[in-house]
Protein backbone atom coordinates (compact mmCIF):
# COMPACT_ATOMS: atom_id res chain seq x y z
CA UNK A 1 0.00 0.00 0.00
CA UNK A 2 1.27 3.41 -0.83
CA UNK A 3 0.83 6.45 0.27
CA UNK A 4 0.68 9.75 -0.68
CA UNK A 5 -0.34 13.37 0.65
CA UNK A 6 -0.35 17.37 -0.43
CA UNK A 7 -0.95 20.12 1.28
CA UNK A 8 -2.12 23.18 -0.41
CA UNK A 9 -3.46 26.85 0.37
CA UNK A 10 -7.37 26.47 0.10
CA UNK A 11 -7.11 28.92 -2.51
CA UNK A 12 -9.11 28.48 -5.97
CA UNK A 13 -5.86 29.09 -7.61
CA UNK A 14 -4.73 26.07 -6.13
CA UNK A 15 -7.62 23.58 -7.08
CA UNK A 16 -5.78 23.64 -10.60
CA UNK A 17 -3.03 21.84 -8.99
CA UNK A 18 -5.38 19.45 -7.18
CA UNK A 19 -7.01 18.06 -10.01
CA UNK A 20 -3.55 17.31 -11.60
CA UNK A 21 -2.23 15.40 -9.10
CA UNK A 22 -5.09 13.42 -8.70
CA UNK A 23 -5.38 12.91 -12.55
CA UNK A 24 -1.38 11.72 -12.28
CA UNK A 25 -2.13 9.22 -9.49
CA UNK A 26 -4.91 7.71 -11.11
CA UNK A 27 -2.89 7.47 -14.56
CA UNK A 28 -0.11 6.14 -12.66
CA UNK A 29 -2.55 3.34 -11.69
CA UNK A 30 -3.74 2.73 -15.16
CA UNK A 31 -7.46 4.01 -14.35
CA UNK A 32 -9.12 5.02 -17.90
CA UNK A 33 -9.63 7.77 -18.74
CA UNK A 34 -13.37 7.69 -17.51
CA UNK A 35 -12.18 6.97 -14.14
CA UNK A 36 -9.47 9.16 -13.83
CA UNK A 37 -11.63 12.23 -14.89
CA UNK A 38 -13.76 10.97 -12.19
CA UNK A 39 -11.60 11.23 -9.32
CA UNK A 40 -9.88 14.41 -10.40
CA UNK A 41 -14.04 15.86 -10.42
CA UNK A 42 -14.60 14.37 -7.23
CA UNK A 43 -11.36 15.46 -5.48
CA UNK A 44 -12.04 19.20 -6.98
CA UNK A 45 -15.67 19.34 -5.81
CA UNK A 46 -14.83 18.21 -2.22
CA UNK A 47 -12.07 21.13 -2.57
CA UNK A 48 -14.61 23.45 -3.60
CA UNK A 49 -17.11 22.32 -1.17
CA UNK A 50 -14.93 23.01 1.83
CA UNK A 51 -13.47 26.37 0.31
CA UNK A 52 -16.85 27.56 -0.13
CA UNK A 53 -18.37 26.41 3.54
CA UNK A 54 -15.83 28.28 5.95
CA UNK A 55 -14.55 31.26 6.34
CA UNK A 56 -11.45 30.44 8.13
CA UNK A 57 -9.83 27.55 5.94
CA UNK A 58 -6.29 28.21 5.11
CA UNK A 59 -5.21 24.81 3.78
CA UNK A 60 -6.28 21.84 2.38
CA UNK A 61 -4.71 18.05 2.71
CA UNK A 62 -5.00 15.90 0.49
CA UNK A 63 -4.08 12.06 1.69
CA UNK A 64 -4.19 9.16 -0.97
CA UNK A 65 -4.01 5.46 -0.24
CA UNK A 66 -3.17 3.43 -3.11
CA UNK A 67 -4.16 -0.43 -3.18
CA UNK A 68 -3.94 -2.24 -6.32
CA UNK A 69 -6.87 -0.87 -8.06
CA UNK A 70 -8.49 1.25 -5.71
CA UNK A 71 -7.71 4.57 -4.64
CA UNK A 72 -8.76 6.11 -0.99
CA UNK A 73 -8.41 9.82 -0.90
CA UNK A 74 -9.34 11.76 2.30
CA UNK A 75 -9.83 15.53 1.82
CA UNK A 76 -9.40 17.52 4.88
CA UNK A 77 -9.69 21.29 6.12
CA UNK A 78 -7.86 20.31 9.15
CA UNK A 79 -8.13 23.56 10.93
CA UNK A 80 -11.42 25.10 9.91
CA UNK A 81 -13.78 25.99 12.26
CA UNK A 82 -16.07 28.41 11.14
CA UNK A 83 -19.09 27.91 8.32
CA UNK A 84 -19.91 30.61 6.46
CA UNK A 85 -23.45 32.46 7.64
CA UNK A 86 -24.24 31.76 3.50
CA UNK A 87 -24.05 28.59 2.01
CA UNK A 88 -23.54 29.21 -1.47
CA UNK A 89 -26.26 26.90 -3.60
CA UNK A 90 -23.00 25.26 -5.95
CA UNK A 91 -22.25 23.06 -2.20
CA UNK A 92 -25.33 21.29 -3.54
CA UNK A 93 -24.13 20.29 -6.69
CA UNK A 94 -20.52 19.67 -5.10
CA UNK A 95 -22.14 16.78 -3.00
CA UNK A 96 -24.62 15.35 -5.89
CA UNK A 97 -21.35 15.21 -8.30
CA UNK A 98 -19.18 13.80 -5.80
CA UNK A 99 -21.58 11.23 -4.76
CA UNK A 100 -22.27 10.34 -8.35
CA UNK A 101 -18.56 10.24 -9.74
CA UNK A 102 -17.38 7.84 -7.20
CA UNK A 103 -17.76 4.15 -5.50
CA UNK A 104 -18.39 5.25 -1.85
CA UNK A 105 -18.09 8.90 -0.08
CA UNK A 106 -18.22 9.26 3.73
CA UNK A 107 -18.23 12.83 5.23
CA UNK A 108 -16.22 13.73 8.60
CA UNK A 109 -17.98 16.04 10.18
CA UNK A 110 -17.17 18.45 13.06
CA UNK A 111 -19.91 20.51 14.54
CA UNK A 112 -22.46 19.84 12.43
CA UNK A 113 -20.37 20.95 9.31
CA UNK A 114 -18.30 19.15 6.81
CA UNK A 115 -14.78 19.36 7.42
CA UNK A 116 -14.16 16.04 4.84
CA UNK A 117 -14.50 13.74 2.95
CA UNK A 118 -13.37 10.40 2.60
CA UNK A 119 -13.63 9.04 -0.85
CA UNK A 120 -13.71 5.55 -2.77
CA UNK A 121 -12.76 5.11 -6.32
CA UNK A 122 -11.55 2.00 -8.12
CA UNK A 123 -10.36 1.47 -11.12
CA UNK A 124 -12.88 -0.69 -12.44
CA UNK A 125 -15.45 2.00 -13.23
CA UNK A 126 -17.50 3.38 -10.63
CA UNK A 127 -20.80 1.68 -9.14
CA UNK A 128 -22.97 4.45 -10.07
CA UNK A 129 -21.91 4.89 -13.82
CA UNK A 130 -24.46 5.30 -16.03
CA UNK B 1 -10.28 29.50 -19.69
CA UNK B 2 -10.65 31.05 -23.14
CA UNK B 3 -13.88 33.21 -23.80
CA UNK B 4 -15.07 34.33 -27.48
CA UNK B 5 -18.05 35.85 -28.55
CA UNK B 6 -20.17 37.03 -31.66
CA UNK B 7 -23.17 39.40 -31.51
CA UNK B 8 -25.42 38.41 -34.34
CA UNK B 9 -28.04 40.72 -34.96
CA UNK B 10 -30.00 38.72 -37.39
CA UNK B 11 -31.10 35.95 -34.89
CA UNK B 12 -30.83 38.37 -31.68
CA UNK B 13 -28.30 35.88 -30.85
CA UNK B 14 -24.81 35.97 -28.62
CA UNK B 15 -22.68 33.14 -30.09
CA UNK B 16 -20.03 32.32 -27.10
CA UNK B 17 -17.33 30.13 -27.30
CA UNK B 18 -16.05 28.38 -24.21
CA UNK B 19 -12.60 26.97 -24.14
CA UNK B 20 -10.27 25.29 -21.42
CA UNK B 21 -11.15 24.53 -17.72
CA UNK B 22 -13.83 26.55 -15.95
CA UNK B 23 -13.40 26.18 -12.11
CA UNK B 24 -13.59 28.02 -9.04
CA UNK B 25 -11.01 30.41 -9.97
CA UNK B 26 -12.11 31.85 -13.23
CA UNK B 27 -15.99 31.22 -12.84
CA UNK B 28 -16.03 34.73 -11.29
CA UNK B 29 -14.34 36.16 -14.41
CA UNK B 30 -17.02 34.00 -16.80
CA UNK B 31 -19.57 35.53 -14.50
CA UNK B 32 -18.76 38.90 -15.11
CA UNK B 33 -18.19 38.20 -18.97
CA UNK B 34 -21.58 36.71 -19.38
CA UNK B 35 -23.78 39.43 -17.53
CA UNK B 36 -22.11 42.07 -19.32
CA UNK B 37 -23.26 40.59 -22.54
CA UNK B 38 -26.60 40.51 -21.84
CA UNK B 39 -26.46 44.07 -20.39
CA UNK B 40 -25.33 45.14 -23.62
CA UNK B 41 -27.61 42.79 -25.96
CA UNK B 42 -30.98 40.93 -23.96
CA UNK B 43 -30.80 38.22 -26.75
CA UNK B 44 -30.61 34.22 -26.54
CA UNK B 45 -27.19 32.74 -26.14
CA UNK B 46 -25.30 30.02 -27.80
CA UNK B 47 -22.50 28.75 -26.36
CA UNK B 48 -20.44 26.32 -28.08
CA UNK B 49 -18.15 24.05 -25.95
CA UNK B 50 -16.26 21.84 -28.36
CA UNK B 51 -13.21 23.10 -26.78
CA UNK B 52 -14.38 22.94 -23.00
CA UNK B 53 -12.10 20.29 -21.25
CA UNK B 54 -13.64 20.64 -17.49
CA UNK B 55 -16.08 22.72 -15.56
CA UNK B 56 -17.00 22.14 -11.90
CA UNK B 57 -20.11 23.12 -9.29
CA UNK B 58 -18.66 26.67 -9.62
CA UNK B 59 -18.80 27.00 -13.70
CA UNK B 60 -22.39 26.03 -13.13
CA UNK B 61 -23.43 27.93 -11.09
CA UNK B 62 -22.33 30.76 -13.37
CA UNK B 63 -24.33 29.21 -15.89
CA UNK B 64 -27.74 28.79 -13.62
CA UNK B 65 -27.16 32.53 -12.67
CA UNK B 66 -26.72 33.53 -16.53
CA UNK B 67 -29.91 31.43 -17.21
CA UNK B 68 -31.97 33.06 -14.62
CA UNK B 69 -31.35 36.68 -16.24
CA UNK B 70 -31.90 35.51 -19.48
CA UNK B 71 -34.98 34.14 -18.94
CA UNK B 72 -36.10 37.38 -17.19
CA UNK B 73 -36.74 38.47 -20.69
CA UNK B 74 -37.33 35.15 -22.12
CA UNK B 75 -34.57 34.38 -23.29
CA UNK B 76 -32.88 30.62 -24.02
CA UNK B 77 -29.64 29.68 -23.26
CA UNK B 78 -28.48 27.12 -25.71
CA UNK B 79 -25.31 24.72 -25.25
CA UNK B 80 -23.92 23.36 -27.95
CA UNK B 81 -21.10 20.21 -28.42
CA UNK B 82 -20.30 19.64 -25.05
CA UNK B 83 -18.70 16.56 -24.89
CA UNK B 84 -19.64 13.24 -23.35
CA UNK B 85 -17.81 13.37 -20.26
CA UNK B 86 -18.83 17.51 -19.49
CA UNK B 87 -22.55 16.00 -20.06
CA UNK B 88 -22.05 13.37 -17.73
CA UNK B 89 -21.96 16.46 -15.01
CA UNK B 90 -24.75 18.08 -16.61
CA UNK B 91 -27.23 15.34 -15.86
CA UNK B 92 -25.65 14.14 -12.65
CA UNK B 93 -26.75 17.48 -11.23
CA UNK B 94 -30.30 17.48 -13.20
CA UNK B 95 -29.03 20.52 -15.34
CA UNK B 96 -29.72 18.39 -18.89
CA UNK B 97 -33.62 19.53 -17.86
CA UNK B 98 -32.79 23.21 -17.46
CA UNK B 99 -30.66 23.93 -20.15
CA UNK B 100 -31.22 22.77 -24.05
CA UNK B 101 -28.08 20.82 -24.57
CA UNK B 102 -26.40 19.49 -27.95
CA UNK B 103 -23.51 16.23 -27.24
CA UNK B 104 -20.47 16.25 -29.69
CA UNK B 105 -20.56 13.29 -31.69
CA UNK C 1 3.83 33.86 0.54
CA UNK C 2 2.24 30.56 -0.59
CA UNK C 3 3.20 27.20 0.79
CA UNK C 4 2.48 23.28 -0.78
CA UNK C 5 4.12 20.03 0.41
CA UNK C 6 4.18 16.73 -1.24
CA UNK C 7 4.96 13.59 0.00
CA UNK C 8 5.36 10.35 -2.50
CA UNK C 9 6.94 7.59 -1.72
CA UNK C 10 10.36 7.08 -3.18
CA UNK C 11 9.55 4.58 -5.80
CA UNK C 12 10.29 4.61 -10.15
CA UNK C 13 6.75 5.09 -10.88
CA UNK C 14 6.01 7.94 -8.81
CA UNK C 15 8.18 10.69 -10.50
CA UNK C 16 5.67 11.40 -13.09
CA UNK C 17 3.53 12.81 -10.72
CA UNK C 18 6.35 14.61 -9.08
CA UNK C 19 6.60 16.37 -12.50
CA UNK C 20 3.05 17.12 -12.73
CA UNK C 21 2.63 18.26 -9.78
CA UNK C 22 5.92 20.74 -10.43
CA UNK C 23 4.56 21.81 -13.92
CA UNK C 24 1.04 22.11 -12.44
CA UNK C 25 2.71 24.74 -10.00
CA UNK C 26 4.58 26.54 -12.50
CA UNK C 27 1.92 26.77 -15.08
CA UNK C 28 -0.29 28.37 -12.08
CA UNK C 29 2.22 30.90 -11.75
CA UNK C 30 2.01 31.85 -15.09
CA UNK C 31 6.03 30.52 -15.89
CA UNK C 32 6.20 30.45 -19.45
CA UNK C 33 6.06 26.84 -21.68
CA UNK C 34 10.28 26.62 -21.03
CA UNK C 35 10.26 27.52 -17.67
CA UNK C 36 7.70 25.22 -16.45
CA UNK C 37 9.53 22.45 -18.31
CA UNK C 38 12.75 23.57 -16.67
CA UNK C 39 11.58 23.29 -13.25
CA UNK C 40 9.80 19.67 -13.78
CA UNK C 41 13.39 18.93 -15.40
CA UNK C 42 14.68 20.04 -11.94
CA UNK C 43 12.30 18.36 -9.79
CA UNK C 44 12.10 15.53 -11.32
CA UNK C 45 16.26 14.65 -11.26
CA UNK C 46 15.87 16.13 -7.83
CA UNK C 47 14.14 12.40 -7.15
CA UNK C 48 16.11 10.46 -9.40
CA UNK C 49 18.95 11.44 -7.90
CA UNK C 50 17.94 10.38 -4.51
CA UNK C 51 16.76 7.34 -5.50
CA UNK C 52 19.60 6.24 -6.93
CA UNK C 53 21.90 7.43 -4.41
CA UNK C 54 20.26 5.72 -1.00
CA UNK C 55 19.60 2.16 -0.56
CA UNK C 56 17.07 3.13 2.11
CA UNK C 57 15.09 5.53 0.78
CA UNK C 58 11.35 5.36 1.43
CA UNK C 59 9.56 8.65 1.34
CA UNK C 60 10.56 11.54 -0.99
CA UNK C 61 9.62 15.28 0.12
CA UNK C 62 8.73 18.21 -2.20
CA UNK C 63 8.34 21.49 -0.33
CA UNK C 64 7.47 24.36 -2.39
CA UNK C 65 7.72 27.81 -1.78
CA UNK C 66 5.72 30.22 -3.57
CA UNK C 67 6.60 34.59 -4.18
CA UNK C 68 5.62 36.15 -7.06
CA UNK C 69 7.58 35.23 -10.18
CA UNK C 70 9.60 32.88 -7.77
CA UNK C 71 9.26 29.18 -6.62
CA UNK C 72 11.46 27.45 -4.38
CA UNK C 73 11.42 24.22 -4.05
CA UNK C 74 13.27 21.65 -1.55
CA UNK C 75 13.36 18.07 -2.20
CA UNK C 76 14.65 15.79 0.07
CA UNK C 77 14.54 12.05 1.33
CA UNK C 78 14.10 12.56 5.11
CA UNK C 79 15.14 9.28 6.63
CA UNK C 80 17.39 8.02 4.03
CA UNK C 81 20.79 6.99 5.63
CA UNK C 82 22.49 4.69 3.70
CA UNK C 83 24.30 5.19 0.32
CA UNK C 84 24.36 2.82 -1.90
CA UNK C 85 27.77 1.40 -2.37
CA UNK C 86 28.10 1.69 -6.35
CA UNK C 87 27.05 5.26 -7.43
CA UNK C 88 24.99 5.19 -10.92
CA UNK C 89 26.65 7.03 -13.39
CA UNK C 90 23.54 8.96 -14.13
CA UNK C 91 23.92 10.26 -10.88
CA UNK C 92 26.24 12.94 -12.60
CA UNK C 93 23.98 13.41 -15.07
CA UNK C 94 21.27 14.57 -12.64
CA UNK C 95 23.70 16.96 -11.29
CA UNK C 96 24.55 18.79 -14.52
CA UNK C 97 21.16 19.05 -15.22
CA UNK C 98 19.39 20.51 -12.23
CA UNK C 99 22.34 23.16 -12.47
CA UNK C 100 22.02 23.99 -15.66
CA UNK C 101 18.10 24.64 -15.74
CA UNK C 102 17.62 26.47 -12.41
CA UNK C 103 18.62 29.44 -11.19
CA UNK C 104 20.44 28.60 -7.94
CA UNK C 105 20.70 25.23 -6.20
CA UNK C 106 21.98 24.43 -2.79
CA UNK C 107 23.13 20.86 -1.62
CA UNK C 108 21.58 19.55 2.04
CA UNK C 109 24.40 17.30 2.84
CA UNK C 110 24.17 14.46 5.51
CA UNK C 111 27.30 12.73 6.10
CA UNK C 112 29.15 13.23 3.19
CA UNK C 113 25.69 12.37 0.70
CA UNK C 114 23.76 14.79 -0.44
CA UNK C 115 20.65 14.27 1.17
CA UNK C 116 18.59 17.10 -0.14
CA UNK C 117 18.20 19.78 -3.00
CA UNK C 118 17.08 23.52 -2.05
CA UNK C 119 16.27 24.86 -6.08
CA UNK C 120 15.35 28.81 -7.03
CA UNK C 121 13.81 28.71 -10.16
CA UNK C 122 12.13 32.31 -11.35
CA UNK C 123 9.61 32.64 -14.32
CA UNK C 124 11.66 35.30 -16.12
CA UNK C 125 13.84 32.65 -17.63
CA UNK C 126 16.67 30.78 -15.71
CA UNK C 127 19.83 32.42 -15.56
CA UNK C 128 22.07 29.64 -17.13
CA UNK C 129 18.96 29.27 -20.46
CA UNK C 130 20.91 29.32 -23.73
CA UNK D 1 6.49 5.52 -23.43
CA UNK D 2 5.83 3.68 -26.96
CA UNK D 3 8.58 1.57 -29.04
CA UNK D 4 8.21 0.77 -32.09
CA UNK D 5 11.44 -0.73 -34.86
CA UNK D 6 11.46 -1.84 -37.88
CA UNK D 7 14.82 -3.73 -39.41
CA UNK D 8 15.94 -2.32 -42.51
CA UNK D 9 17.59 -5.59 -44.75
CA UNK D 10 18.96 -3.00 -47.20
CA UNK D 11 20.87 -0.39 -45.08
CA UNK D 12 21.44 -2.28 -42.10
CA UNK D 13 19.66 -0.34 -39.55
CA UNK D 14 16.92 -0.41 -36.85
CA UNK D 15 14.42 2.21 -37.68
CA UNK D 16 12.94 3.07 -34.06
CA UNK D 17 10.52 5.36 -33.03
CA UNK D 18 10.22 6.45 -29.38
CA UNK D 19 6.97 8.06 -28.23
CA UNK D 20 5.60 9.64 -25.23
CA UNK D 21 7.73 10.10 -21.40
CA UNK D 22 10.91 7.84 -20.55
CA UNK D 23 12.08 7.79 -17.48
CA UNK D 24 13.16 6.03 -14.03
CA UNK D 25 10.38 4.01 -14.11
CA UNK D 26 10.34 2.58 -17.82
CA UNK D 27 14.18 3.19 -18.73
CA UNK D 28 14.51 -0.50 -17.56
CA UNK D 29 12.14 -1.69 -20.18
CA UNK D 30 13.78 0.63 -22.74
CA UNK D 31 17.08 -0.77 -22.00
CA UNK D 32 16.13 -4.51 -22.44
CA UNK D 33 14.36 -3.81 -25.68
CA UNK D 34 17.51 -1.68 -27.39
CA UNK D 35 19.72 -4.70 -25.93
CA UNK D 36 17.20 -7.77 -27.97
CA UNK D 37 17.60 -5.73 -30.68
CA UNK D 38 21.31 -5.41 -31.43
CA UNK D 39 21.43 -8.68 -30.46
CA UNK D 40 18.87 -9.93 -33.25
CA UNK D 41 20.74 -8.26 -35.66
CA UNK D 42 24.27 -5.54 -35.33
CA UNK D 43 23.33 -3.01 -37.43
CA UNK D 44 23.13 1.05 -37.06
CA UNK D 45 20.01 2.40 -35.21
CA UNK D 46 17.89 5.42 -36.38
CA UNK D 47 15.76 6.63 -33.93
CA UNK D 48 12.77 8.51 -34.73
CA UNK D 49 12.09 11.23 -31.49
CA UNK D 50 9.00 13.17 -33.13
CA UNK D 51 6.65 12.27 -30.40
CA UNK D 52 9.11 11.42 -27.53
CA UNK D 53 7.99 14.13 -25.03
CA UNK D 54 10.58 14.00 -21.99
CA UNK D 55 13.65 11.62 -21.41
CA UNK D 56 15.00 12.09 -17.95
CA UNK D 57 19.06 10.89 -17.04
CA UNK D 58 17.93 7.38 -16.69
CA UNK D 59 16.76 7.43 -20.16
CA UNK D 60 20.11 8.86 -21.19
CA UNK D 61 22.28 6.58 -19.28
CA UNK D 62 20.42 4.13 -21.79
CA UNK D 63 20.93 5.46 -24.61
CA UNK D 64 24.92 6.13 -23.46
CA UNK D 65 24.73 1.84 -22.47
CA UNK D 66 23.22 1.17 -26.15
CA UNK D 67 25.24 3.17 -27.89
CA UNK D 68 28.72 2.15 -26.21
CA UNK D 69 27.11 -1.79 -27.75
CA UNK D 70 26.54 -0.76 -30.62
CA UNK D 71 30.30 1.01 -30.95
CA UNK D 72 31.49 -2.47 -30.12
CA UNK D 73 30.91 -3.56 -33.68
CA UNK D 74 31.40 -0.18 -35.31
CA UNK D 75 27.77 0.70 -35.89
CA UNK D 76 25.75 4.40 -35.31
CA UNK D 77 23.28 5.58 -33.22
CA UNK D 78 21.21 8.66 -35.10
CA UNK D 79 18.77 10.61 -32.81
CA UNK D 80 16.33 12.33 -35.49
CA UNK D 81 13.67 14.77 -35.04
CA UNK D 82 14.42 15.57 -31.36
CA UNK D 83 12.40 18.68 -30.00
CA UNK D 84 14.42 21.62 -29.00
CA UNK D 85 13.58 21.60 -25.40
CA UNK D 86 14.71 18.07 -25.45
CA UNK D 87 18.06 18.58 -27.38
CA UNK D 88 18.56 21.12 -25.02
CA UNK D 89 19.02 18.23 -22.33
CA UNK D 90 21.47 16.54 -24.31
CA UNK D 91 23.41 19.65 -25.04
CA UNK D 92 23.48 20.24 -21.02
CA UNK D 93 24.88 16.65 -20.31
CA UNK D 94 27.46 16.86 -23.71
CA UNK D 95 25.89 14.30 -25.02
CA UNK D 96 25.50 16.32 -27.97
CA UNK D 97 28.99 15.23 -28.94
CA UNK D 98 28.05 11.98 -28.59
CA UNK D 99 25.35 11.01 -30.88
CA UNK D 100 24.15 12.27 -34.21
CA UNK D 101 21.78 14.29 -33.48
CA UNK D 102 19.26 15.95 -35.82
CA UNK D 103 16.49 18.78 -34.37
CA UNK D 104 13.07 19.34 -35.43
CA UNK D 105 12.36 22.12 -37.36
N1 LIG E 1 -30.21 25.83 -8.52
C1 LIG E 1 -28.96 26.23 -8.26
N2 LIG E 1 -28.05 25.32 -7.96
C2 LIG E 1 -26.81 25.67 -7.69
N3 LIG E 1 -26.37 26.93 -7.69
C3 LIG E 1 -27.21 27.88 -8.00
C4 LIG E 1 -28.55 27.60 -8.29
N4 LIG E 1 -29.18 28.77 -8.55
C5 LIG E 1 -28.26 29.72 -8.41
N5 LIG E 1 -27.07 29.21 -8.08
C6 LIG E 1 -25.84 29.94 -7.81
O1 LIG E 1 -26.09 30.70 -6.64
C7 LIG E 1 -25.78 32.07 -6.87
C8 LIG E 1 -26.99 32.92 -6.59
O2 LIG E 1 -27.89 32.75 -7.65
P1 LIG E 1 -28.78 33.96 -8.22
O3 LIG E 1 -30.05 33.94 -7.44
O4 LIG E 1 -28.88 33.80 -9.68
O5 LIG E 1 -27.91 35.21 -7.80
P2 LIG E 1 -27.04 36.20 -8.67
O6 LIG E 1 -28.01 37.20 -9.17
O7 LIG E 1 -26.06 36.73 -7.68
O8 LIG E 1 -26.40 35.44 -9.77
C9 LIG E 1 -25.41 32.23 -8.32
O9 LIG E 1 -24.12 32.80 -8.37
C10 LIG E 1 -25.41 30.85 -8.90
O10 LIG E 1 -24.08 30.54 -9.21
N1 LIG F 1 29.05 8.50 -19.45
C1 LIG F 1 27.97 8.08 -18.81
N2 LIG F 1 27.22 8.97 -18.17
C2 LIG F 1 26.13 8.58 -17.54
N3 LIG F 1 25.70 7.32 -17.44
C3 LIG F 1 26.41 6.39 -18.06
C4 LIG F 1 27.56 6.71 -18.78
N4 LIG F 1 28.03 5.57 -19.28
C5 LIG F 1 27.21 4.59 -18.91
N5 LIG F 1 26.20 5.08 -18.17
C6 LIG F 1 25.13 4.32 -17.52
O1 LIG F 1 25.74 3.50 -16.55
C7 LIG F 1 25.37 2.14 -16.73
C8 LIG F 1 26.59 1.28 -16.91
O2 LIG F 1 27.09 1.51 -18.21
P1 LIG F 1 27.72 0.38 -19.12
O3 LIG F 1 29.19 0.36 -18.80
O4 LIG F 1 27.33 0.60 -20.52
O5 LIG F 1 27.06 -0.92 -18.49
P2 LIG F 1 25.92 -1.85 -19.05
O6 LIG F 1 26.68 -2.81 -19.91
O7 LIG F 1 25.35 -2.44 -17.83
O8 LIG F 1 24.95 -1.03 -19.83
C9 LIG F 1 24.53 2.05 -17.95
O9 LIG F 1 23.28 1.48 -17.60
C10 LIG F 1 24.37 3.44 -18.45
O10 LIG F 1 22.99 3.78 -18.28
Amino acid sequence: MDEISIKLPAKPEYMSVARLTAAAIANRLGFSIDDIEDLKVAVAEAGNYLINHFSDIFMLEFHYRIEDERIHVRVMAPNAETAKEHQSRESELSLFIIESVTDQVEKDMYQGSIRGFSILKTGGGSLKHE
Amino acid sequence: MNIRQIWSDQNNTWHISLAGEIDIYNAPELKNNLLKLVEQNKGDIQIDCSDLKYIDSTGLGVLISALRRVKDYNGTIMIKNLQPYIYKIFTITGLDKVFTIEVQE
